[in-house]
């Protein structure tokens, strides 16, 4: 192996501990050129913690570091010294400036000089050149704040393509994209390659990684699970190896969705009659049955968030009215529509789900505990019987409950704020993203949450830009293109395409 | 400058708005350091019921906030103004040169009250009035040592403490330099430690307390103000013992709590600060306004009022 | 297109609170000028005395907003300058040493501050509010161990630099003796002036300048950016202890003197200029112009109030406070109406 | 084994401040003997150095109690307390007047003071919850004009309380031995303990200072829980302002009170919070608060002169927070390992 010509990066015997987790113990990776390489493995494997690693985030106990197959070692104790290596790095959650302007978090640190001064033009022509070829339209000298997850992740997969580096690290940076962007960041991908660029790819979407990578390295609880071709491991074993259990995703699902379709009552759980909200989304209508799970489907920038948001009061509707069960909603802030029992699980994880440094019991009773009101303290006990409930059935990987649930996995925190909500058990639950950055099986358990939840009579309103996972759990779809709601698909209508070329605008549905 | 004041008057009618809206009153500009004390607010007093409309004056008034960067913005102010007299009651004393070369040009009069200014260059101000603090604090000393032989203890020892106000306030720099020049001459007259209460009641309360821990002999405190002597008179209480009594008190300014103390018997002797400027300023201001010239020095009187005295005098104190 | 982009930009966010900002202060200016225009609030000398005034003011306030801009505050620089003005006068008058010598001196005096304070700041995590809090005790109490009482400066060159006018002669106004007065400056307001510049060239057109607010943004994404944000601050605050130290010797122009309470609360006014001028304290967001004009705007007001003239001392505290309550009420109301839009 | 329980000891948050404390306590005992010495002075009153840091410490840990929620809801601090505490003063003296009878009921003057402050406390939190201003500009508002609005109060002049039982709140109650300000704080403290620990004050609080925009997504209302601290931050700089008043019978508003905010912010500091909101502990603020007046009274019982006094206040609270620093902590462990690497070399 260390005879191989083209390796560009190769890490050996890598330990890392984080206080009460084992989060990396002997760990080897090896990166040639011209290959994307696959990193996979459940939530709290150990991907970003390697990752990070590699990058000079955190600092590993011991371990080795080589690029381009050199002898001498390489320790990258800074990012910066990391990108010096020619290691160039999209982090999991968007780690961007929002106060700077979209061309600058592109070219911080390298701006194009001239006459020893910043070259303002020439920068920002650069970077509009650069979006374009992603093409995605926005106004670059405008500060990155004013635009969704998805676009901030494209900007940063901008930046760190630009760096025309030996070494590519992406870690999930499809969790926030849909279909189209997807589509466009493959193309730099397999261009890139071309180049004889190294590209190490996180995902958690299996029929990626079969489309664009060439091997896969799988781990485990922090230990190496192994190195493969793409094409000698089907599908089953590399979820086999990854949960280190048998696993048979979809079939179950199916099922029950399926008979979860009778159970469907026609009491309108909630109403919304001409809500709308001025700049982000035009008046619609929406009504949500009693155990029906209500799909949302568009592009980027559609206004999905937006308009869960309304329902849900975060934004106050400027126009229209939500009714629940008939009666008239006056919603002021969320805390009116959580006590007339919604619940709203925000598709933007770290700005406006978690409480970094609160524990992770603390996050979870949080919601539950504003809803009984500040007088009526949970006691310890029960809060901690809760946490442990939830952290069970979602099986969130924790070295404790009182641990802060800043030092969990992306997927983990995202499981945590799900159980904020269901803690709430709330009768119309929306869910924006729910299971962005989730690993497979986790992913199915959730949906499988979902119908059960809706069997039971909850009304779930489900957000993703993944139209299969869509499609396995939703009853009824709509479907938006910026910001207005065009229409409807039920049941019998509702197939891949249908829903392709709704979203893309095939003219009004129905 | 009494050339240009005496052209001054004779234009003022026609030239400027200003002048003939207030008739030919005498419009004053006058900076003062702030409200920092009861003293300050009595000299304010003062100068506004001197200087008023009836008795031929226009008063703008500026407050400093006990910042000098203030006060010369605020003199800069009444040059563009064309004030007739500037009356600066200085936050320190230097610098004063640019900004009163400016009024010189300008052809403005100065009068300084209160702390003198330090410049090079004399015939920058007119003349100053106020307090003459290095005095204030001979006459404290030599009322100790005069209490002292009256009760018959004129040799024994003495150990004195003594508060000192802001430190750099020339009030602070000229009593502890009287004082001690003249305490200095007798032997038996021991200064065990002098330290700043900043001229503050709850400061000179904390400072007492820390020197009642450290020496037990004192039988002297020197306050060199009433505020902190009413803070040492607690502290000594607390400690139990008895101001005025075993414990001789010896204040300045002179304030009307400082009487009230004294005939309570806690405080033994305050010596005046007379902060009521105000009449002299007037009058000063009239005569440099006929052109005529005044003396460069001009102290305000001030006395020394034992406990004895305080019954009869307190009727008539404003302040 | 192009200038439609410009426009745009303009009102985006923050440039927008920039512009309410100058408007607010010519209206202030304006409404002053109306109030007291008997009283010569229109003469040029007025306006320029807001920069004679205000000189130390403006270096301060723009290396406060370099530091607020990264995100911290430096709350020491009152007592630096304090300290600024005692050495000086130390030097010069104690010393003998030349005007020249000094001067250098207390500049790397500052700047050594700065740098300990940033180093405490960038390297150990201590939080600047605390460092620069004892920043501001030891550099007052040192002022008071170089000398408790007041320094006055008799040095020549000295005062012959803090004297020097620069008269506008094309300007002539005429005062009520028929005297002809020429508006003039000082040296300081020129090397303020100069300062603004440099830093708002350096703030715009630099590397080093945009990192600043790259880590005032977002420091765990700066770094993660590969930017090397321990230097970064490190840098910064050395360049504050320079700038205040510089204002220190501007300042010491005026008052050519140095005392124990000098420049006491200048901080406040600093942070407060920088404030007004659209700076926020959380950081990544201010602009050196912003607080150009936040000073003007300090110094309008009290102007104003030195003019109206029949206030009492604790009535002119109020009213100040007004005045700045109305400005920043006014800002926030108009950053609120920009958001809905 | 037992040196995990070193570990395990030092993990806990309040380990430094404490260490701090005792620190500056022993060093006390070295240079002065007879610090810790308490004796019963002639009016039968508690008497010493220790008895007096509690003492004067009353009002900073009332302060630092209220600063301490403010810090950690909104992230920033109320520079105003000085002030407040001034015009709390001037309102209690105004209420009472110096005659010699109160013109008021006493409590109605303490009442009175307590209601204004916290009115002072509103307006902050008015500016800083609803119209979104940073703390320290919104405070700063107040803290201009504070004394102002008290001088308006007092006339410019300082009001003397005459009657005899004014000062028994600052001083000592008739047959007590502990001065009354030390139960006051003692008070202040516990209440507010209980407060946030039989409510869920304490977790909105948190989650609010940490991420107001999540908090309000999971049904929290951010704007009125800072509003809630900073009213209660302007009750205790009220109740530490009667205090201050109390303690000297009159209002000195120009001096009640001033510079306090410092030392109240660096008392939260001291005590190992973050400036920068969120997660807090009560019991740190007041182990700094005590702290720093232990500082001060033994600098004062050493002969510092008042005006040198902060640059050891200065030395001393760097030597502290560097102490606290991890990133100290982290610096010093690598010096170990390259000292250990370095003999591992030698002995090879
Ligand atoms: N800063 C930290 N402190 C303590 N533990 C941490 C920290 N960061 C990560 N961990 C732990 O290390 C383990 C690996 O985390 P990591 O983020 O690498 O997982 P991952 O494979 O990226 O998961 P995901 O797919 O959800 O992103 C997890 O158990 C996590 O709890
Ligand atoms: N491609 C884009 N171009 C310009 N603005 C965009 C784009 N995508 C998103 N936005 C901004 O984000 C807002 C809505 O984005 P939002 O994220 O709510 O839509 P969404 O349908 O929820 O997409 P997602 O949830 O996948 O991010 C739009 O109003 C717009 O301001
Ligand atoms: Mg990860
Ligand atoms: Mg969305």
């Amino acid at each position: 192996m260390e005879k191989e010509k083209n390796i560009v990066l190769s890490m050996r015997h890598i330990y890392k501990n984080f206080p009460g987790v084992v989060a990396l113990s002997d760990v080897d990776f090896t990166l040639r050129s011209g290959e994307i390489h696959a990193l996979m493995g459940e939530n709290g494997a150990g991907k970003s913690t390697l990752i990070k690693v590699l990058t000079g985030v955190e600092e590993f106990e011991t371990g080795e570091v080589r690029t381009d197959g050199k002898a001498d070692l390489v320790i990258s104790r800074s990012p910066q010294e990391a990108q010096k290596h020619g290691i160039s790095t999209v982090y999991q959650e968007v780690n961007l400036c929002p106060n700077l302007s979209v061309a600058e978090n592109i070219f911080i640190g390298r701006e194009p000089m001239k006459f020893g001064r910043i070259n303002w033009k020439a920068m920002n022509v650069k970077a509009k050149e650069l979006l374009d070829s992603l093409n995605i339209e926005i106004d670059v000298t405008r500060a990155l704040e004013n635009y969704s997850v998805a676009i901030q992740q494209m900007v940063a997969i901008a930046r760190a393509v630009d760096i025309s580096a030996k070494v590519l690290i992406l870690d999930e940076p499809t969790s926030s994209l849909d279909e189209s962007e997807i589509r466009k960041l493959f193309g730099v991908m397999k261009k890139l390659k071309e180049r004889g660029t190294g590209i190490v790819f996180v995902t958690h979407f299996l029929e990626q990684v079969y489309e664009v990578c060439d091997r896969i390295t799988v781990l485990r609880n922090g230990r190496l699970v192994g190195e493969y071709e793409v094409d000698n491991l089907p599908r089953v074993q590399l979820v086999a190896k990854m949960m280190g259990k048998e696993f048979d995703d979809l079939a179950s699902i199916k099922k029950s969705c399926s008979n979860q379709a009778e159970n469907v009552e026609t009491e309108k759980v909630i109403d919304a009659r001409g809500l709308g909200h001025t700049g982000t989304i035009k008046p619609f209508d929406l009504a949500v049955h009693k155990g029906e799970v209500i799909g949302l489907s568009g592009l980027l920038g559609s206004g999905r968030s937006e308009l869960a948001k309304v329902i849900y009061g975060a934004d106050k509707a400027d126009a229209g009215s939500v009714y629940m069960k008939g009666k008239k909603l006056v919603l002021k802030a969320p805390i009116d529509a959580m006590k007339v029992g919604m619940a709203f699980c925000p598709e933007n994880r770290k700005e406006e789900g978690i409480i970094a440094d609160l524990s992770v019991r603390e996050n979870m009773i949080l919601a539950l505990q504003a809803k009984r009101g500040m007088f009526h303290l949970i006691n310890k006990k029960e809060q901690e019987e809760l946490t442990d409930r939830y952290i069970d059935i979602l099986q969130v990987k924790t070295a404790s409950r009182e641990t802060p649930i800043k030092q969990l996995s992306g997927g983990n925190q995202q499981k945590v704020i799900l159980g904020r909500w269901l803690m709430t058990n709330p009768e119309f639950l929306i869910l924006d993203e729910p299971t962005r950055g989730i690993d497979v099986g986790t992913k199915t358990e959730i949906q499988k949450l979902v119908v059960k939840l809706a069997s039971e009579g909850m009304s779930v309103m489900f957000i993703s830009s993944e139209i299969e996972e869509m499609l396995r759990t939703v009853n009824r779809m709509a479907i938006l293109r910026d910001g207005r709601k065009v229409g409807e698909l039920v049941e019998e209508e509702l197939s891949q395409d249908n829903i392709m070329n709704a979203i893309a605008g095939g003219g009004e549905v129905e | 400058g009494s050339k240009n004041s005496t052209d001054s008057k004779d234009t003022s009618g026609d030239a400027s708005s200003d002048a003939s809206q207030s008739g030919d009153l005498i419009t004053i500009g006058f900076s003062q350091v702030g409200a920092e004390s009861d003293w300050r607010v009595a000299n304010t007093e003062s100068m506004k019921s001197a200087l008023s409309e009836e008795n031929g004056f226009k008063l703008i008034f500026a407050d400093a906030q006990q910042k000098q960067e203030n006060q010369t913005k605020a003199v800069r102010d009444f040059i563009s103004q064309e004030v007739d007299i500037i009356v600066i009651a200085p936050v320190t004393e230097t610098g004063w040169e640019t900004v009163l070369g400016e009024a010189k040009d300008a052809g403005i009069p100065v009068i300084i009250v209160d702390r003198m200014i330090d410049v090079s260059d004399d015939t920058l101000y007119s003349c100053w009035v106020g307090s003459d603090f290095k005095q204030e604090g001979v006459d404290a000393a030599n009322w100790l040592v005069e209490y002292m032989d009256k009760q018959g203890t004129g040799d024994a020892e003495h150990n004195i403490v003594v508060l000192q106000g802001t430190i750099g306030s020339s009030a602070e720099i000229g009593r502890t330099q009287g004082f001690d020049e003249t305490i200095a001459a007798h032997a038996n007259y021991k200064i065990l430690e002098e330290q700043t209460g900043e001229f503050t009641q709850a400061k000179g309360q904390e400072v007492m307390e820390a020197f009642l821990k450290k020496y037990d002999n004192i039988d002297v405190v020197i306050a060199q103000n009433d505020n902190m002597a009413f803070g040492a008179i607690d502290a000594l209480k607390a400690a139990g013992k008895t101001p005025g009594k075993d414990v001789t008190i010896v204040s300045f300014d002179a304030v009307k709590a400082a009487f009230e103390s004294m005939i309570a018997g806690d405080m033994n002797v305050s010596v005046e600060c007379n902060p009521l400027h105000g009449p002299r300023v007037s009058e000063l201001a009239k005569k440099l306004m006929a052109g005529e010239s005044v003396e460069k020095i001009q102290y305000v009187d001030e006395g020394v009022y034992p406990a004895e005295t305080a019954e009869k005098e307190l009727p008539n104190r404003q302040y | 297109m192009n200038i439609a982009k410009k426009t745009k930009e303009k009102l985006d966010g923050n440039n927008f609170l920039l512009m309410i900002t100058i408007l607010l202060f010519f209206a202030l200016y304006l409404a002053g000028m109306f109030a007291f225009h008997e009283k010569g609030f229109g003469k040029p000398q007025v306006f320029l005395n807001l920069f004679i005034s205000n000189a130390g003011l403006l270096i301060a306030a723009a290396g406060m907003t370099m530091v607020l801009i990264t995100g911290g505050i430096d709350i020491s620089i009152g007592s630096v300058i304090g300290m600024t003005c005692m050495l000086l006068a130390w030097m010069m008058e104690k010393k003998g040493i030349s005007a020249g010598a000094s001067i250098v001196i207390v500049l790397i005096v500052g700047t050594v501050f700065g740098l300990v304070q940033g180093f405490l700041i960038a390297y150990l995590k201590i939080q600047p509010f605390i460092v620069t809090l004892a920043g501001m005790f030891f550099a007052r109490g040192m002022t008071a161990i170089i000398s408790k009482d007041m320094i006055t400066i008799t040095n020549e060159t000295f005062l012959r630099m803090a004297g020097e006018k620069i008269n506008f002669n094309f300007i002539t106004t005429y005062n009520k003796k028929g005297m002809a007065i020429h508006p003039y400056i000082y040296v300081s307001v020129i090397i303020a002036i100069i300062v603004f510049i440099l830093i708002f060239l350096f703030l715009k057109y630099t590397k080093f300048g945009r990192s600043i607010y790259a880590v005032g943004g977002n420091e765990q994404s700066a770094l993660l950016m590969g930017l090397n944000v321990r230097r970064i601050k490190l840098r910064v605050y050395v360049m504050n202890g320079f700038l205040a130290a510089l204002a220190g010797f501007v300042f010491c122009l005026n008052s050519s003197g140095g005392f124990v309470e000098q420049a006491r609360g200048f901080e406040m006014e600093a942070i407060a200029s920088s404030v007004i001028g659209g700076t926020l304290l959380t950081g990544g967001v201010g602009n050196v112009i912003g607080s150009l004009f936040g000073v003007l705007i300090k110094g309008t007001i009290e102007s104003i109030i030195t003019f109206q003239g029949t206030l009492s001392s604790w009535w002119t505290k109020i009213a100040i406070a007004a005045l700045l309550c109305f400005f920043i009420v006014m800002q926030s109301l108009f950053a609120a109406v920009k958001k809905k839009k | 084994m037992n040196r995990k329980k070193i570990k395990h000891i030092t993990k806990y948050r309040l380990f430094w401040p404490i260490v701090c404390l005792i620190l500056v306590l022993l060093f006390n005992l070295i240079k002065t003997p007879t610090f810790f010495k308490v004796s019963i002075n002639s009016n039968g009153v508690l008497y010493g150095y220790i008895i007096d840091i509690i003492n004067r410490s009353s009002e900073l840990i009332i302060l630092a109690v209220g600063m301490t929620l403010c810090v950690a809801s909104s992230a920033g601090t109320d520079i105003s307390v000085g002030a407040t505490m001034a015009v709390a003063g001037a309102v209690c003296c105004s209420i009472l007047g110096s005659g010699e009878a109160y013109n008021a009921p006493y409590f109605v003057g303490i009442l009175g003071a307590l209601l204004v402050a916290v009115l002072c406390g509103a307006w902050n939190g008015f500016l800083v919850a609803k119209l979104k201003i940073q703390p320290m500009v919104a405070t700063l508002i107040l803290f201009t004009a504070g004394r102002g609005i008290a001088q308006l109060i007092t006339g410019g002049n300082i009001l003397y309380i005459k009657v005899d039982n004014f000062k028994y709140l600052g001083s000592t109650l008739p047959h007590v031995p502990v001065p009354t300000p030390i139960f006051v704080a003692i008070g202040v403290v516990i209440l507010t303990y209980l407060l946030l620990k039989k409510t869920a004050l304490n977790m909105y609080i948190q989650s609010v200072g940490i991420n107001s925009k999540a908090s309000r997504l999971l049904g929290l209302n951010s704007t009125l829980i800072i509003f809630l601290t900073y009213m209660f931050c302007g009750l205790c700089a009220g109740i530490a302002g009667v205090i201050a008043t109390s303690r000297i019978y009159s209002i000195d508003a120009n001096n009640v009170g001033l510079n306090l905010e410092l030392d109240a912010i660096l008392a939260v500091a001291l005590g190992g919070n973050s400036l920068g909101g969120g997660k807090f502990s009560l019991a740190g603020s007041v182990i700094g608060a005590i702290t720093i007046q232990a500082l001060s009274t033994s600098l004062y019982a050493m002969g510092v002169s008042a005006d040198q006094l902060p640059v050891y206040k200065a030395v001393v609270v760097i030597l502290i927070v560097t102490l606290q620093s991890p990133e100290f902590k982290k610096f010093v462990n690598h010096q170990k390992q390259k000292r250990v690497e370095k003999i591992g070399e030698k002995v090879a």
